[in-house]
């Protein structure tokens, strides 16, 4: 019973950690690391509570799974917004950001 | 659970948490992407640990993978001033100070709900088990995914379909500068090419009772593409054939849940006889849907002769 | 009851014109003109109708749910048809110098439909039976008028537009909140004579005297009271047959019909009395009475002097209303009427100055008796009637005020009555003195022609008006006459109030 | 309804008539001067048609007119003197070409005379009276001259505020009496409070129109500057309408001892101010409205005497009606002649001045004439009601009277007034008409069966103050009195008034006290810009500080959220 | 057909719709397009009739079952909202269409994106899909898919106008991902308490507890996010003014009720147990707070898209101020009404602005002289939809605002009333602004047409708006019928 517990734990820390980068964080790319970390905290804490009973309940599994393919899809969306952004402002950081170091 | 066991747990925690850590302080992006696929990667492992082979699975494929290939490929494409970042997360000041605070009270109140869970916990595992006679597969995980919550599913594929698209909507990029691919991955691509349309086919296939699936499936066959890509660099463009294999997954699926709602059922109710099938249907069209779609996400809205260089 | 279609094709009526005009091209005329004056005779007919029915006897109240428990009603009593006459009598002269007035101007499909959404707003406001009615028409009558006002399109149109917008909007929301709020204290209430607020006795006092206040102050905008009349000057902009329309008919006397409306079928007088809302009413007004004239004293533009004008005689009918007693009441009920008769002759007067010759400035009327004798005569007697000077119709209502005064006891008033008068002559007396005793001093600033006054469609609504004007006052007591009708009203409220 | 249809044609006709008449202004030749005789049907009527009142509720208020015996002696002298102005008029102004206007003016006016005798209610007592009043504007202002219109101007402010007294005098009699009909007021009650407003706005307001003092500043500008025609029936007859008012609106016959009182020291003081001002003046016109003042003073004494002692209120309307009737015609056939004089030829200016002397002589009471027996009725009530004191007075008064008569003649003799024409057949017929108005009653009283009680002492009271008068004149003139060195213009009172507001005109004082904009009409200003704009750029740079914290903003509303909810 | 066939339609329709058009291409996606919007507002009206005839229905997909499978679920709220969607998603599409056409008519689209405008359809299809699917759906974690789904597909076409609009839509990106990210997180600590995912099971095992209570906070800070309120409304002027002009259309009046209806959905329907009065204190001051800043920013904006994008921000405040007085029956068909009558006005009005736009060349409020007199159409129509969001009478807004009122006097809470009286004036303030140089004369010369249809559908957006001032009564009885 303690692994989950553990990686619950270790999910939550990721989690809070990433969400502060996030806030902290200004370059695009950085915050778009920022909130796939934060999806993986939250994930591990939802897989983590699949594992608690036996055989492992495989609903949130399917949720992660899921949540993985959607997490990828923002990401790429994100970036080609990005690149695009970048090469036509030639900046990475969004408007409001960019004269702040 | 022995003690060894919960070491490496632990320790495979703390590293996870540090790796996040660094990835977020870095300022050279680079470096902090590397990291970020080496997150991914362990963070596989703890899903094997968490007994979520799966979910390790699609986030050794997905998660870590393409993520991976797509962040060094936009990163590349920012160029070495772009990839710098020179934000100094720990210089405290009143906002973040705030946000440290805030984010600290969501840690503490997720952590307790963590800890505060009854130990008998079963969640919806007996339910999944008790449906699982009729779902036409034997992994639980592919009986959710597909079976259970395929509507979900079903509108994934619809998110991924649209992550392209949007991608298509956006202005053609500058094409990189052209590099030469070399022997030794030109010889990786003869290699490992048909070894990961196989590779994938396996992964479809078992999908439906050992880990294993339609997504994992299609992110191998899609690192095979970006393998290709890389070695020899094609673009993919929006014609018709593209477009209807990028559509084909999608339309099965939809396809299918109309058909059985004409045939008197209800959206997507797959009668148990023939779940098995029309699983393994709607997955082998998904998958092939899904790895020109995250081939094309890889690759880009870059064309021959349509790029624009940046000002 | 069978005859429910007719309120609603009165206020059909003017909408359908309207809508249809709308969809014209501006060079059409001959239709749009047949168009109009069909629809102000039809008007017309159905308010004949009405009028006989109602005073027979019969009831034409319609109703149609909007919400549950939210109705627009629209009823047929004796205060309902006072304005409602009064409105289908005025478009009809209105849209005929109108007519004449824009010929080849442009947008002129704009201008009449316009024309004829603001009577339906107008109808809307007299028809309605109860006080979410009321504001629905009421506030469609800001939106209405609003084009009318800026029609010219020059940025001087456009400021005067805003101005008018922002208090008439600003009075819209106050009223919204007001009317939610009488909602909230007695629910969805028909009209009723005598008002049916009262049940909620004097214990409310607090809230009931805000509500009132709320209301007046909604209500107030429109009826031009004084901190809230700064509106109608400046829309002096507009069109002549609009402002005729604006001060005469639709949007001043909607405000001062509403008040009516709030002090004796929503509150009841008595009822207004007791909470003790009605003397800071009558202070206001009788404020407002003195200030407009003052201000009207020192302009040299006609059409402001008017607009000030309005401003001081509309307080007369507000006046008459928080004066408690059926005598004064028949005095503003008669004044809403006669003020419009006065007003609008004053107004197309002006027009015609203006469209013949382009006067537009009280030092450029000297002699312009002689060049437009008719025109002239007929403010002349707007003119009197304003000051009161018997027979004219402005009597009749002072008459009215002063003894209703009297009879409240309220002595003061009969001297705020004489110094407006004095101070209407002060205004009005000078430009009849230049106009007719005068030598002509300087040229026309913009003769158009040199046929006798202006052309027949401007003038012979002004004279039909100034007639009237006169005839009202000169048989008041005849059985049809407004004052008869204000003494039917009166006697209704002040019978069943006891 | 035939009752209707006649009392309607007698009693209301008469007033119609001068305003149908109008339209034969808008004919041709001839037809038009029929317009000097639309007096007649008044004069007929007043002659002829029997006493009674009909009520014609569909009209203004409810409309009651009629002929009462007041009434009659009224319309018959306003008749009189409507048709023989009318007719000298139209001669007198044939070469103006202002005639129709004059006329309109005129016709107007006497309408609205006849109305306000023949009204029974005071409504359209009112409206006549505004209509007269109104319409007689346009004949003091006839010449277009700056004098006429400065006359015109005083007169039409005072007309204004007579109206407004009026008015409320009105509202407070109707208050009242619950009634607009004069036969309802008397019988209001004397208890009320409003009573004495009521009677005060009474007084105001017709005494504007009587020329009572200290309101009679119009009159000496405004009669003076009309055509001749015009003076003679503003001072002849229109006066009377403000005379009438009084006995019709006025308690007479209820004590109001204190308005009696008031009444009695203003009407003295008008007997011998008006006519010691009008022996300084070097109009003839201007001295004959002086005169006026003073005679109506005469009358003003006795209405003071009728309110304070209710008794001798019959009596003294009697007397008051009967000194009015002699005061028309003499006053009138003075301002005739006065526009004849001048210009007449040597043989009918002897005519002239011997038909001037005869009303000179009446308004001065010499025996045998209308006057004296009208001021020996004057004084009869008077002293009856024991106001033996006023008696004496009064005396003296008719040697301020033959100053002033005087004056006039003599001013006359010398005046020439510019613009006249020899008289031709149409000014004879109306002055012959008011000769013989005036004379008549001399005629009337001669045949009369009744002993008129001339008693030797009475005679020598009426001669004495003449004879006083005359001496006075005499001595100033062996003096050598420069009358016109110590004449006074006319307007008196008005003058110090006008002195006073001069340079502080009224029109600019207003324009001047109140701010150019309206206080309220919003003129978004610069400030007002400016402040936008400041506000602008705070908050964009507030979205933009937001836009940069969203995570944290997120965060903080999550957290807020947390605290509300827990 | 039955409400569940309704229902299956709306989900397919739009989606199949969508994958058509992406395959058929740039040659027939705008006819695709048109044909399924037009299929899917037909079916939208049709479930509301269903509903309001037969009541509320629970539909399992794939015949599982809550708590293990996906339940639909439909009310009349969400027939409500469907049947806005489908309304005002029809009349986009029309505008949409002519707007798109392969042929450049319009200045705002640089040309070399003509060869791209064809991705609209099936993006825009999905978006519709989307939001169908959200409003229908009774699971929480099905919800969040929908939302990536609406989000994703809203992204993709803002980022269709190109140049600012990139940024504008990472921006909007960024936050929505974090948005949703903390749903999941509220979605997981659910999970992880109640063991269900269904928005009716949860309803009755709620209880309150600290992770309750965070997921109850989190989820709707996520949710509030995405609908734009004050003070997380800051994405939503550059993202909603810089995109094309259906899109824009489609995002204010449609994509940002989602929001909204999910916090009403969440508090008024699964978490009612909580106590949460301050919470609604808090949402109806956020709203009045938005009513005022979005107002005032609007009042500022030299141009007109901006300014009806600012005019938005302001907008969904009275929609927040619901949850105050949420306790009277009137206060919820108000709220609806009002969004109703905000949705199609405020796509009138975009459209409107995309007029202007065309046949000026830009849409400087300054100078727009005359375009009453250029373009009376599109004139009525922008007076018509100011009239709707002012709150004047008869309008839906109106009728809407009045509802409020009433239920915020009934509650006796008299200040929310003023607030939202005071804000209808604020709003008639900066749209009679711009309203006021529609009249200014002499008219400036355009150089352009507005795309065929544009002008059409904003006046037929604009009628709809006022007209909706009659669906205060049917809109009432919906509900009901949802509740009953």
């Amino acid at each position: 019973m303690t692994t989950p517990i553990v990686y619950a734990s270790a999910g939550v820390a990721m989690l809070c950690i990433a969400l502060f980068g996030f806030l902290t964080a200004r370059h695009v790319l950085r915050r778009i690391l920022a909130l796939n970390i934060v999806g993986s905290g939250v994930f591990m804490m939802l897989v983590a509570l699949a594992a608690r009973p036996d055989p492992p309940d495989p609903i949130p599994h399917a949720l992660v799974m899921t949540g993985i393919v959607v997490g990828v899809c923002v990401t790429a969306l994100a970036l080609a917004l990005l690149r695009r952004m970048f090469a036509d402002e030639g900046s990475a950081r969004l408007p409001e950001d960019r004269e702040f170091g | 659970m022995t003690a060894d066991a919960a070491a490496l747990d632990i320790l495979l925690a703390v590293l996870l948490v540090f790796l996040v850590w660094r990835l977020l302080t870095l300022s050279d992006l680079f470096k902090a992407t590397i990291l970020f696929i080496v997150f991914g990667l362990l963070l596989s492992l703890a899903w094997v640990r968490l007994r979520a082979p799966d979910v390790a699975l699609a986030e050794a494929a997905i998660g870590s993978g393409v993520t991976g290939a797509l962040v060094l490929d936009a990163l590349r494409r920012l160029g070495a001033h772009g990839a710098v970042d020179e934000a100094r997360p720990l210089r405290l000041n009143l906002a973040r100070l705030s946000g440290g605070l805030l984010v600290a009270c969501l840690g503490a109140i997720l952590l307790w709900s963590v800890l505060s869970l009854p130990a008998g916990w079963r969640g919806l595992s007996a339910e999944a088990m008790a449906a699982m006679p009729h779902s036409g597969v034997t992994n639980p995980v592919t009986a959710s995914l597909l079976n259970f919550r395929s509507h979900d599913t079903l509108l994934e594929i619809a998110v991924l379909m649209l992550a392209v698209l949007g991608v298509w909507t956006l202005d053609a990029e500058p094409k990189p500068s052209a590099e030469p691919a070399g022997p030794i991955l030109d010889l990786l691509v003869r290699i490992l090419l048909p070894l990961m349309v196989v590779v994938a086919g396996y992964l479809l296939w078992a999908g439906g009772h050992a880990p294993g699936g339609a997504f994992q499936g299609a992110a191998v066959l899609a690192a095979g593409g970006i393998l290709l890509h890389l070695a020899r660099p094609f673009y993919l463009g929006n014609h018709v054939i593209i477009r209807l294999v990028i559509g084909f997954g999608f339309a099965v699926f939809l396809a299918i849940g109309v058909m059985l709602v004409v045939g008197g059922g209800r959206f997507l109710e797959f009668p148990s006889r023939h779940a098995g099938t029309l699983i393994l249907v709607v997955e082998a069209a998904a998958t092939i849907s899904i790895a020109l779609i995250l081939l094309a996400l890889f690759v880009g809205n870059v064309r021959e002769g349509a790029g624009r260089d940046a000002p | 009851m069978t005859g429910a279609w007719i309120p609603l094709a009165a206020v059909g009526t003017p909408l359908l014109t309207g809508i249809v005009i709308f969809l014209l091209a501006d060079w059409r005329v001959a239709l749009r003109t047949a168009l109009n004056l069909s629809g102000a005779f039809v008007k017309l007919v159905l308010v004949a109708v009405m009028l006989r029915g109602v005073a027979n006897g019969y009831d034409y109240s319609v109703r149609v749910a909007i919400v549950p428990g939210l109705d627009i009603v629209l009823i047929t009593d004796a205060l309902a048809l006072l304005f409602l006459t009064l409105s289908a009598g005025l478009w009809a002269l209105t849209t005929i110098y109108a007519v004449g007035y824009l010929e080849n101007a442009p947008h002129r499909s704009r201008f009449f439909g316009f024309f004829s959404l603001c009577i339906v707003a107008t109808t809307g406001i007299a028809l309605a039976g109860n006080l979410f009615t009321l504001f629905v028409f009421y506030e469609i009558l800001t939106l209405v008028t609003y084009p009318l006002v800026i029609h010219r399109g020059t940025r001087e149109a456009l400021a005067a537009g805003r101005v008018y917008l922002r208090y008439t909007l600003a009075g819209g929301a106050v009223l919204l909140f007001a009317v939610a709020w009488s909602h909230a204290l007695a629910g969805p209430h028909d009209f009723v004579a005598g008002g049916y607020l009262r049940e909620l006795g004097t214990d409310q006092r607090l809230s009931l005297t805000l509500l009132f206040g709320a209301l007046i102050a909604g209500f107030g905008v429109k009826a031009a009271l004084f901190p809230l009349h700064g509106w109608l000057p400046a829309a002096m902009v507009a069109p002549a047959p609009v402002s005729a329309l604006l001060h005469a008919v639709a949007v001043v006397k909607a405000g001062a019909f509403a008040i009516i409306r709030v002090v004796y079928d929503v509150f009841g007088v008595e009822f207004a009395e007791a909470l003790g809302v009605l003397g800071p009413l009558a202070v206001l007004s009788a404020f407002t009475i003195l200030y407009g004239s003052l201000r009207a004293l020192a302009q040299d533009e006609l059409k402001k002097r008017l607009a000030y004008s309005t401003v001081s005689q509309v307080s007369y009918i507000v006046l008459g209303v928080a004066v408690l007693g059926p005598l004064s009441t028949i005095g503003a009920l008669v004044h809403l009427v006669n003020q419009g008769l006065m007003k609008i002759t004053l107004f197309l007067s002006a027009g015609n100055l203006a469209e013949t010759l382009g006067v537009h400035h009280v030092h450029e009327m000297n002699g312009v008796g002689r060049r437009m004798p008719l025109t002239m005569a007929a403010f002349t007697i707007g003119a009197l009637g304003m000051i009161g000077v018997p027979p004219t119709a402005g009597f009749v209502t002072k008459i009215y005020l002063g003894t209703g005064a009297a009879e409240a006891g309220q002595w003061w008033v009969i001297v705020i009555l004489a110094a407006s008068s004095l101070l209407n002559a002060c205004y009005f007396l000078p430009i009849l003195y230049s106009a007719w005793f005068q030598p002509q001093t300087a040229p026309w600033p913009h003769e158009h022609g040199t046929g006798f006054d202006a052309k027949a469609t401007l003038l012979v609504p002004v004279l039909f008006s100034a007639a009237f004007a006169l005839g009202v006052g000169l048989f008041a007591d005849t059985p049809v006459s407004p004052l008869e009708w204000a003494k039917l009203i009166s006697q209704r409220e002040f019978g069943y109030a006891r | 309804m035939l009752d209707l249809l006649l009392g309607s044609a007698l009693w209301l006709g008469p007033a119609l008539a001068p305003l149908v008449a109008l339209l034969l202004l808008l004919v041709g030749s001839w037809p038009r001067a029929a317009v000097a005789f639309a007096a007649l049907p008044a004069l007929l009527v007043a002659l002829f048609a029997p006493t009674g009142t009909v009520d014609l509720p569909w009209l203004l208020l409810g409309t009651r007119v009629g002929l009462d015996e007041t009434g009659r002696i009224f319309l018959i002298f306003t008749a009189s003197l409507w048709l023989a102005a009318g007719i000298h008029g139209w001669s007198y102004l044939h070469e103006d070409r202002r005639r129709a206007t004059f006329f309109a003016f005129f016709n107007t006016a006497m309408a609205g005379n006849f109305g306000v005798v023949l009204a029974q209610d005071a409504v359209s007592f009112y409206v006549f009276f505004a209509l007269m009043s109104f319409a007689s504007y346009g004949l003091v202002v006839h010449t277009r001259s700056p004098d006429a219109f400065h006359a015109g101007r005083v007169y039409i402010v005072l007309v204004i505020a007579g109206e407004l007294a009026l008015f409320v005098a009105i509202v407070l009699w109707m208050n009242l009496s619950g009634s607009i009909y004069f036969s309802d007021f008397i019988a209001s009650s004397t208890a009320a409070p409003t009573r004495d407003w009521a009677i005060a706005a009474t007084l105001i307001a017709l005494g504007i129109k009587v020329g009572a003092v200290p309101l009679h500043v119009w009159l000496p500008l405004a009669h003076p500057a009309a055509p001749t025609p015009a003076s003679a029936v503003l001072s002849g007859a229109m006066i009377k309408a403000g005379l009438l008012g009084w006995l019709r609106f006025l308690p007479l016959g209820t004590a109001a001892p204190g308005w009696g009182h008031t009444m009695i020291m203003l009407g003295l003081t008008a007997v011998f101010g008006g006519a010691l001002i009008g022996a300084l003046q070097r109009e003839p016109k201007s001295a004959l409205a002086y005169s006026s003042i003073s005679q109506m003073g005469f009358i003003t004494v006795l209405l003071g005497v009728a309110l304070s002692a209710p008794e001798a209120a019959p009596a003294a309307g009697l007397a008051a009606a009967l000194y009015a009737f002699h005061h028309a015609f003499a006053k009138a056939l003075l301002f005739l002649g006065v526009s004849m004089l001048g210009v007449a030829s040597r043989l009918a200016r002897g005519a002239v001045a011997g038909g001037m002397v005869l009303p000179a002589l009446a308004l001065a009471g010499a025996p045998l004439t209308s006057g004296a027996v009208a001021k020996a009725e004057l004084k009869a009530v008077v002293i009856a009601a024991g106001w033996k004191s006023v008696a004496l007075p009064l005396s003296l008064a008719a040697a301020a009277t033959t100053l002033v008569m005087l004056r006039t003649l003599y001013l006359a003799r010398h005046a020439s007034s510019p613009g006249a024409h020899a008289p031709n057949w149409g000014m004879w017929a109306g002055w012959w008409l008011l000769v013989i108005g005036c004379a008549g009653p001399i005629w009337f009283f001669a045949q009369a069966p009744v002993d008129l009680g001339i008693s030797f002492g009475e005679l020598a009271n009426a001669v004495w103050p003449i004879g006083l008068g005359l001496a006075l004149a005499l001595a100033g003139r062996r003096l050598q009195w420069s009358v016109d060195r110590l004449s006074l213009p006319p307007g008196d009172l008005l003058l110090l008034l006008l002195r006073a507001w001069r340079g502080a005109n009224f029109a600019s004082a207003v324009r001047r006290a109140l701010p150019k904009p309206d206080l309220l009409s919003p003129r978004p200003g610069l400030a007002l810009r400016m402040g936008l704009s400041r506000a602008e750029a705070v908050l964009s740079e507030a979205e933009v500080v937001l836009a940069r914290r969203a995570g944290l903003a997120v965060l903080l509303v999550a957290a807020v959220i947390l605290l509300a909810i827990s | 057909m039955t409400t569940a066939a309704w229902m299956e339609a709306l989900l397919a329709a739009p989606l199949a719709g969508a994958v058509i058009a992406l395959i058929s291409g740039r040659r027939a996606a705008a006819l695709v397009g048109v044909v399924t919007a037009f299929a899917t507002a037909a079916a939208s009206i049709a479930l509301a009739f269903a509903v309001s005839r037969s009541g509320v229905l629970r539909y399992a997909v794939g015949g599982w079952g809550r708590p293990l499978g996906i339940d639909l679920y439909v009310d009349g709220l969400a027939a409500v909202m469907v049947a806005i969607t489908g309304v005002v998603g029809a009349c986009i599409s029309v505008c949409a269409a002519g707007y798109f056409a392969p042929k450049p008519t319009h200045a705002d689209l640089p040309s070399d994106k003509h060869d791209r405008a064809w991705l609209y359809w099936p993006l825009w299809l999905m978006l519709w899909g989307g939001m169908n699917a959200l409003y229908l759906s009774a699971d929480l974690f099905n919800i969040y898919v929908t939302q990536e789904l609406i989000g994703l597909s809203g992204i993709g076409l803002i980022a269709l106008a190109g140049g600012s609009a990139i940024s504008a839509a990472l921006r909007y990106l960024l936050l929505a991902l974090a948005g949703s990210l903390l749903y999941i997180v509220g979605v997981e600590l659910l999970y992880a308490g109640y063991a269900t995912l269904d928005l009716q099971q949860l309803r009755d095992r709620i209880d309150a507890n600290p992770s309750t209570f965070a997921a109850a906070a989190l989820m709707t800070a996520g949710l509030l996010a995405k609908s734009a309120l004050f003070p997380l409304h800051f994405w939503l002027p550059p993202a909603h003014g810089h995109a094309p002009v259906p899109v824009s259309a489609a995002l204010s009046a449609l994509v940002i009720k989602t929001g909204f209806y999910l916090v009403v959905r969440l508090w008024l329907h699964v978490l009612p147990g909580l106590a949460w009065a301050h919470l609604a204190t808090l949402l109806g001051v956020l709203g009045a707070a938005a009513v005022f800043w979005g107002g005032v920013q609007a009042l500022m904006q030299e141009r007109l898209k901006m300014m009806v994008a600012y005019s938005t921000v302001a907008q969904v405040g009275y929609l927040f101020m619901l949850f105050p007085v949420a306790s009277v029956p009137e206060a919820l068909p108000g709220a609806l009404l009002l969004a109703a009558s905000h949705a199609a006005a405020k796509a009138a009005l975009f459209m409107c602005a995309g007029s202007v736009l065309a046949v000026y060349g830009h849409d400087r409020i300054r100078s727009i002289n005359g375009i009453g007199t250029r373009m009376p159409l599109t004139a009525v129509a922008f007076a018509l939809s100011g009239i709707s969001l002012i709150g004047l009478p008869p309008s839906g807004g109106f009728a809407g605002k009045w509802l409020l009122i009433s239920a915020a006097f009934a509650a006796g809470a008299w200040w929310w009333a003023a607030i939202i009286v005071l804000g209808g004036l604020l709003s008639a303030v900066y749209l009679l602004r711009a309203l006021a140089f529609a009249f200014l004369e002499p008219p400036i010369a355009g150089f352009g047409r507005a795309p065929w249809g544009m002008e059409a559908t904003s006046l037929v957006l604009a009628f709809i708006a006022v007209g909706l001032n009659f669906a205060a009564r049917p809109l009432s009885e919906l509900l009901n019928a949802g509740a009953g």
